[in-house]
Parts: structure tokens; C-alpha cells; sequence
């Protein structure tokens, strides 16, 4: 399941909801994984913009990937502005084994940062910055330009 | 009539063109000043799927998207 | 910080306690573990005994190794009996890095589980029966017959 | 005197005596029928400290601790 919130996460709403939403499926271990606005560099917050069509079917496959080792998972992410301390990305990871569980949430959530249709800017001085320097190339880019 | 979308931080609208292969809008886009600081680093995705090669015929109605890189979390 | 409880976990609370005592630090991933009873092998529940002094010394010494990487580990776990479906653990990591978050999470649950000096019991037919074969003898065991 | 505690699934009452080093508690527990099936796996912490050797002295009040085979979560 994926959501997709304007602004911050209501994160004690999700991630109660999600305990209670399996408590009958036999998992065995529950992992969420909660990203927070730091303060840093001056920011009063970031601001996002998602592209939902690739992130559904980016999710969709590991959806797919996850239900083969017999768990679940689960993403919540912020559009638009979100102030530092306010928290815009809950990725969770339901599994019946706590090795796939662990396994799953660091390789689900670094496999997000590379590859989610979600682009972040800075919020300095009232400015919507591009964060490009701590932005990755999708795996694949670059083929317009004769890379391939 | 395909159709050309900018994901993210490309300040670019959409345009339209006739195309029959996805190398025909890369050639295209190549010559735009605007996209100058994108085509090497965007990713390209083909009615929401993403593509690992330009040798793919295109069709009428069909959207390319441009996916610049990401930082999501 | 390390709180036990009778009986199973009150998880909602807990991990949005957690989440709440944490606002103004300036971390940038929270991820807390949560481990709950499965039901196999027909049992009604487990039962686990703590001894605190040394789970207490075990859990400072991991704080300390969290704190050096700037790092913070909270936990709860339950004494007595908590039945299938309930929740008897929660470990938590808040960090300003993700990666470093990642890897703690891991380490100190396949650590807890090896180390933490918190005995299992399932309950079964109105026993309380001790898990010998998933229990882990602690490093250095042994000593006494002339291990070393 | 020192005492010695059973923890865990060890149904044993916790017992006092006299010794000097863990090397004579050792010798002790081993004659100890009730504890044939523990002593190869417990682990041993005197005053609540985890110790890796016998050759440790002791002093009275001590506390001895078998930590049998362990599983927490």
C-alpha cells in the first residue's frame, strides 16, 4: 500500500494504523522506517514533488518481490513542503522471519533513494531550491545523450 | 503525435512532435539549449514504464517522460 | 532508554511515545523494531524471563557504541506472558544518518538476540515450556565444564 | 560466603558456600546432578559482570550468576 500526503506525515496516525491493520496477518516482526526534516545548511524545510504513475509501479514490484518471502510492505511520502523536525517518508516492512524483515526494509529503502520518481528541494530564504547534489541519476539515465 | 513531459525540477512544458522512434525525440531534444544540463543525466520513461534503449518505435498517443535524477525520503 | 513491561507491549504508545520524545533532535531516520508472537506449533503464547541487572549493563553499553556515531537506541521488552498476535519487544534507533541507522537496527537486534539475558518459554496445553532448541548459549558460555 | 544463582529455566534455589577462586565454585556445580544438562552452556557473572575465566578470586559476598542458553524478542 502506498500514500501519498500533501505536506507532513501524520506519523503516529500511520504507523498505529498500519500495527493495527495486521494484526491478524502472522508476521513476526514490524519495521517501519521513519525520515525526518533535519535542520541543517540553514533550511526552514524541504519541498517534494512525486511522480505517482512510476513510484505505484516501482512499489508495485517490490510489492511483488516482498510477497514471495511471504511479507508485506508499506509507504507513506509527503508532496509538496515539509518543515524541518516534520517527518516525510514512512517505508515499513511486515514479515513473518526477522532476517527478511531486516533485510528487506535497508535494501526496500536504499533501493527508494536510488530509483523513486521523487525529486527534493531545499527551503532557503523563500526559495525552492533543486537538490542536486544529493540527487541520483535514475539507473538507465543518460540514454538521450547516447549513454546506454 | 507523441507527447514529451519534464519531470521534477526541468522547468520545461510539455511539447508535442511526430516521432517514429524514441532516437528520432532524442535527436530533437539534443539540439535544446534548455535541456542542455539534463540529457545525460535523465532517465526516460515510455507511457510510465522506463527504457533501457532509444531502438523502440513509437506510436500515435504515445508520452515520454524525461526523469531527472531523485532524492526522495 | 530501557523499559519492561508486564505482560505484552502497549506498541501504539510506545512508538509514538518514542517519536514524541525525540521531536527536537535532530535526527533524520527513526526506525523501531517491533516483534510479535506468531502463532505456529499450536501455541497460545510465549513467556519470557528477564534478569535487568545485566540486560541493563548490555543496553548501556550499546547506547554508548550509538552514541559515539551520534546515535540514540531506546527499547522495551515484556516479562511474563504475552499471547500470540501481542507484541513483547520493540528496539529503536533515531539517528541523523540513514545508513548508520540501517546497519545499528540490525547489529543490535541480531545482538539482543544472542546476548540479552531474556529466556523464552512457549505456552502450550497450560505449560510454560523453555524454548531450549531456538535459545543461543551466550558468548563465552561454557566455562564451567572447562570451555574458555 | 559467597551465592551462587540460577537464572532463567534453571529450576534451582540459589545455594551459598565458601570459596576463594570460581575455579573451586567449578569444581562444585560439576558433582552437581541437577545441573548436568547446564554447565556446558551457561554462561558465568559474578556481580552481575560477565566474566570469560575461572581464574578469577573471590571475596565474601559475591554473587555468582548461570545464565543458561538465552532468546530474547
Amino acid at each position: 500500500m502506498l500514500e501519498l500526503y500533501e505536506g507532513a506525515l501524520n506519523v503516529p496516525e500511520i504507523i498505529t494504523r498500519w500495527y493495527a491493520e495486521e494484526a491478524d496477518y502472522n508476521y513476526g516482526a514490524y519495521i517501519p522506517f521513519i525520515g525526518t526534516v533535519r535542520a541543517e545548511d540553514g533550511i526552514e524545510g524541504l519541498s517534494f514533488d512525486v511522480y505517482e504513475p512510476i513510484l505505484s509501479s516501482w512499489f508495485d514490484t517490490w510489492q511483488a518481490k516482498a510477497e514471495a518471502l511471504g511479507a508485506k510492505l508499506k509507504m507513506a511520502h509527503s508532496r509538496g513542503d515539509v518543515l524541518v523536525h516534520e517527518s516525510s517518508y514512512i517505508a515499513a516492512v511486515f514479515s513473518p522471519k526477522r532476517r527478511v524483515a531486516l533485510e528487506m526494509i535497508e535494501q526496500f529503502v536504499e533501493d527508494f533513494k536510488a530509483s523513486a520518481p521523487i525529486w527534493k528541494y531545499d527551503l532557503k530564504d523563500g526559495q525552492r531550491l533543486y537538490a542536486a547534489d544529493r540527487s541520483t541519476a535514475i539507473q538507465g539515465a543518460g540514454i538521450l545523450g547516447g549513454k546506454s | 503525435m507523441i507527447t514529451i513531459e519534464f519531470l521534477g525540477p526541468i522547468q520545461k512544458a510539455a511539447i508535442t512532435m511526430e516521432a517514429v522512434s524514441l532516437r528520432d525525440v532524442a535527436e530533437v531534444l539534443k539540439q535544446d539549449d534548455e535541456l542542455v544540463q539534463w540529457i545525460d543525466n535523465c532517465a526516460v520513461a515510455l507511457n510510465d514504464t522506463l527504457v533501457a534503449s532509444l531502438d523502440i518505435p513509437l506510436k500515435d498517443g504515445d508520452k515520454i517522460s524525461l526523469l531527472p535524477p531523485v532524492c526522495g525520503g
